[in-house]
């Protein structure tokens, strides 16, 4: 079998990467099914507040934590269901989340966008925009303070770039060498406003020139291109200890949020549909249907268990209890008796 | 009298001032093309153009910044917060220069602008979107802090706070954009500092503002049924505080309870206590009780958040506690 | 006992604290190369190297920020504030990142930070360099406010500060950083949320904290003299408040001021007001009093200054007032 | 007569050069007598708070002010004594207000950092790092507002580049065609930081490109170069209604405020003392001598007038009252009746 790497070489496919494939493929269709049932979900009251869906970037996430091993962090803004699943959360435990409920990632207390799992190194889940880039320079100033050779993504919108945060923290991440890779997912709006409504210039990978940062931009709809660029600022990060700044070109096919119109106001249905013609999972099945490894057999095979796990992610937060009423003056300090 | 949306109401008064004043503009995110982030601003764009209703970047203290330049060379800017969790990134503008530009420049520098959009809590927002700052803002001279709980008192302090020669931060409340209410229709404006006795009682003085108006309301008449005559003072000011009409209210009542969407600590409420505890000692029959939103960042969990919400029980509790019932 | 001043008690606490724990690292606008703009970080950076004190660029939101997330993986971070007006560029991290951090991730990830640096006014800095914050940031659940008055407390509550697992906010005087006084030896460390009796009184009680002790002791001395006993009533700690200290010294004396040196709306003295007020209601014999800064912003002009600021005659005037003489 | 012009053409100079130049060196001149005589009222305790002179940048401010309008607006930081006089205000209300005078230009409320004159544009005296750089768009952006072709001049050090206000503010600026012109000094510290402890990139005039802003690197100790670039960079403001980003370089020969050491910490002597030589007085009296409409005569005759200007000042401000113990709470807000 052979196929069409993203240099336009062809090459033989072998069983470990089609393997890997077919694993960023499940990563990407379990994100898909889960921001749609999540969507019906808050449609039917069931999960409250803000809520940002992840439909169309799903390559972005999951070719970046693909770079990551266990030991490295995470951190990201509100819409970050999706990464937080490619990361391996389970779906439960994020379903349960947008439940509210105790056995939800943050104990039913962060909701949508304060998804947390230490365990994992997912470092949230923040929802005041550009507040999580210096956070992660923080957290990469702390692996380097350790000596160690963990890495921290950070992912933010194009609009988040905007912000003074995003300024501060570059120049200290590339004047102090800190082993950190911000991530730019440009989705082409913040809210209602298009990128070139909010920003002078739309190259955002230009901006690392400001502070002297290596930077890329790169195509978000193919995750394999997605995996590449990544592979080469995480390396960056964790052998030189130097930051890197991607600017990931993406789409979102939905609203904002749940109470914003996937189009009509800011943006028409042509442009949406012109976009979908770039679905990240389409491109990546394509891909390997024609180096025939893929077909509709495995497609469906490959939903129905995706679909399973959600819908049981849904059973599991119907289910689970909510917090316990004292929760609610729980966490607010630390249990008596420190270090 | 119309009957209007608390959200109509605010967009009429934008709309008004602006048709009154060229000097007047509105600027924040989302508030020309998307019609503003909860539709305070709706149709404002299409009226008035993008000179004067201006999309920014997010870029909270840049864009606070901006307005409070150009009030110092004699424009209105009219600053939308998408909401005031996100103004703690302008907080430097509005408390380091706006509030004494002023005072720092020998009375030289005016700074006619207001600084508006949604505090406090909506629905399951969780810690970083539910917060109610208005004792922060109150704490700093050189600041007007109003906060308006029907329709007409947001138009009409909405456009009080536009003609006021000083920074006025206008904070509304998300969960009321909603609520509807009766309008005057003239040229309605609401003088800032004035307080409002929402229902007039002798048994007891409950004081509140924004969105704790109705539950104190609410309360009022769950009393009435016990037999219990409260008065309801909606503040509608924070600073200047109207000290008479509470203490009216006091030394005819001498019991109160003051309730507040924010914490505890050295909150709006504190203050009020302090007052009447200093310029009424005499008349108080009972110390004065506070309700008060949870010590806690807000949770999620709709019933944790239920929990830790101020509502009408809670104020009628500690209407019934202060006449020792 | 050692006598020093309070910036070398501040160094103390900061130099052994970093001897005893590798993960308290200390960062800031010139805290390394420089030894601090106040030197209280004298010697740090040749002892323990540019690993461990780090100066940054200016920028408040950026570096404290930094701190925080590297409080999230377990570091134990102290960064200092140049001065704590500038904090208001920061305050976003301060409020909505390290305070809720634990709370929104349902207890997951800890916050063991130190926010540090001077507060209120010094000399003739004028309107943006002469703001005592305590109030603010005592407002929020989730952060700890520690304000010292003497170099023992100072030491103490600094080291005790860096060892809590909470965000503390530990506000300095700088016009204390030369004042001398003992200092025990040995690992000094004073409990957070304790106040302390300064002096011992049975007629009147003044709580005070930080820059106003000085002037309180100053008042009670004064009063003594006139056969007034009054019992001075340091907080040290604004949050946790040490009510039970506070509520048996009125008990005890019936009649209570607060001074600070910050302004008087929803002030820390308006909190302890309403404390006071609620818990007890039947032993106060008087009005309780307050004396605070001037409610304007602060003049550069000397005279304007001092009469803006808190002094012991303005204390000791509000003492005999609330003696009724 | 002839003189060598920065480009290195040589060219006569006319009369009314000259008169210009002697106009320059007479500012830069009374620039730096003035702050020579703040220092010692400093040390003598008639000025307090914090105090930060301008020794040694005096021509970034005579060249800047030199291209502006009665109607056009400055707005700078805590280091402004020096713009303040060349901008116009007369010694007397300086130095009054350095003593907290009523009769200074902030009616003694401002002091040292907050000098304001409403009346010739002079919008402060600010202290809090790259507070006023949105300022100086705000009031860009009402001239525009207002169809107005004035300008606003901006100064702050290289070390506010590095904050969060100069990149939101930089990016709006360029978005909305304001007509501001951001003005970096950049002396080499922001108190004892030199500049490449503290930015990634030490070419500040760089930092435009992530915004697509115009920008220019202009040496700061040569009058004459600085007003043609201010030239350039103001024309584009007034005439096509867009930004600039200005880096001038220069050096302060003082400490960073009055209790700072002039060198010894972060800098040594010999440094300052190789500044020293390209001081930008000597550097536009030696071309003025140069050209032969210059000798010590002269010089002698301007340093006498300008010291007794000075003079003046201080016998000004000796003589004048404080301001009346009632100001303490006047100018809070504004006057009751609204417009
Ligand atoms: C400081 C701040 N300002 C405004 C908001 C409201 N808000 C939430 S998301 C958003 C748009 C962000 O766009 P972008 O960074 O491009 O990310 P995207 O939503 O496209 O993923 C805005 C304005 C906020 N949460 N925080
Ligand atoms: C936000 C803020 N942080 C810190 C300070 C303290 N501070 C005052 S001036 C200064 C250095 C600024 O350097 P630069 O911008 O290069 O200007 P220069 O003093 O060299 O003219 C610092 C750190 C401040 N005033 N404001
Ligand atoms: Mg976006
Ligand atoms: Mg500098």
């Amino acid at each position: 079998m052979t196929t069409t790497a993203p240099g336009g070489k062809t090459r033989a496919v072998d069983q470990a990467t089609q393997a890997l494939h077919r694993g960023y493929l499940r990563q990407m269709l379990l994100i898909r099914r889960f921001e749609e049932k999540t969507g019906e979900a808050y449609s039917l009251g069931k999960i409250g507040g803000f809520c940002h869906l992840y439909i169309g970037q799903e390559a972005v996430a999951v070719g970046a934590m693909a770079t990551l091993r266990p030991d490295d962090h995470v951190i990201t803004a509100y819409r970050e269901h999706g990464q937080a699943l490619a990361r391996g959360l389970s779906a439960r435990s994020v379903m349960a989340e947008l439940y509210g409920k105790a056995t939800g990632s943050s104990g039913g207390k962060g909701g949508s966008m304060h998804i947390f799992d230490a365990a994992k190194g997912f470092l949230g889940g923040h929802g005041i925009v550009g507040s999580h880039i210096p956070l992660a320079a923080g957290v990469a100033f702390a692996h380097k303070y350790r000596g160690g050779d963990q890495v921290c993504l950070c992912f933010f919108g194009e609009a988040a770039a905007n912000i003074g945060a995003f300024h501060e923290t570059l120049n200290m991440a590339e004047l102090w060498d800190l082993p950190v890779v911000f991530v730019i997912e440009n989705n082409g709006y913040g809210m209602g406003t298009a990128v070139a409504r909010a920003a002078a210039i739309t190259n955002f990978a230009d901006r690392g020139a400001a502070y002297g940062m290596a930077s890329e931009q790169v195509d978000g709809q193919n995750v394999l291109t997605v995996r590449e660029a990544f592979d080469r600022a995480v390396a960056r990060a964790r052998k030189q200890s130097k930051p890197t700044l991607l600017e990931i070109k993406t789409y979102r096919y939905v609203g904002h949020s749940m109470s914003d119109a996937a189009h009509g106001t800011y943006r028409s249905k042509e442009e949406v549909d012109q976009y979908r013609q770039k679905d990240p999972i389409a491109i990546l099945e394509d891909l390997m249907r024609a180096a025939g490894y893929w077909d509709d057999a495995r497609h469906q095979a490959l939903d129905a268990e995706v679909m399973a796990e959600v819908a049981d992610s849904v059973t599991f937060a119907e289910e689970s209890p909510d917090p316990d009423p004292s929760a609610l003056f729980r966490d607010v300090y630390a249990e008596e008796g420190h270090t | 009298m119309a009957t209007l949306t608390y959200r109509d109401a605010l967009n009429q008064a934008l709309r008004e001032e602006m048709l009154r004043d060229d000097r007047v503009f509105l600027m924040g995110e989302e508030v020309a093309q998307y019609d503003g982030a909860y539709k305070v601003s709706r149709g404002l764009l299409k009226e008035f153009g993008p000179r004067r209703v201006v999309d920014t970047p997010i870029a909270e203290l840049g864009f606070t910044g901006i307005g409070v330049g150009a009030a110092m060379v004699g424009l209105r800017p009219i600053i939308e917060m998408m909401t005031w969790n996100f103004a703690l990134l302008a907080i430097d503008q509005i408390v380091n220069s706006a509030a004494k530009m002023r005072y720092m420049s020998g009375g030289q520098i005016g700074m006619p602008i207001v600084f508006r959009g949604p505090g406090g809590a909506a629905l399951q927002l969780a810690a970083q979107h539910s917060q109610a700052f208005e004792s922060w803002y109150a704490h700093i001279p050189g600041l007007k802090v109003v906060a308006p709980a029907t329709p007409a008192d947001a138009k009409g302090l909405l456009k009080a706070s536009i003609r006021d020669d000083n920074p006025v931060v206008f904070i509304e409340g998300e969960m009321l954009y909603n609520l509807k209410g009766e309008v005057p229709e003239d040229d309605h404006v609401v003088p800032i500092g004035v307080a409002d006795i929402k229902r007039a009682g002798k048994d007891v003085t409950i004081i509140c503002h924004s969105k704790t108006v109705g539950p104190a309301l609410k309360a009022a008449e769950a009393l009435a049924a016990e037999g219990i005559d409260a008065e309801v003072i909606d503040l509608r000011s924070i600073r200047p505080l109207d000290t008479e009409t509470i203490l009216n209210s006091v030394g005819k009542t001498n019991r109160c309870v003051v309730a507040e969407e924010g914490w505890a600590f050295a909150g709006v409420g504190a203050q009020v206590v302090d007052t009447i505890q200093r310029e009424a000692f005499d008349s108080l029959d009972a110390p004065i009780l506070r309700v008060t939103g949870a010590d806690v960042p807000m949770p999620y969990n709709k019933h944790l958040e239920r929990a830790a919400k101020v509502d009408a029980s809670k104020i009628q509790d500690a209407a019934k506690k202060v006449l020792y019932l």
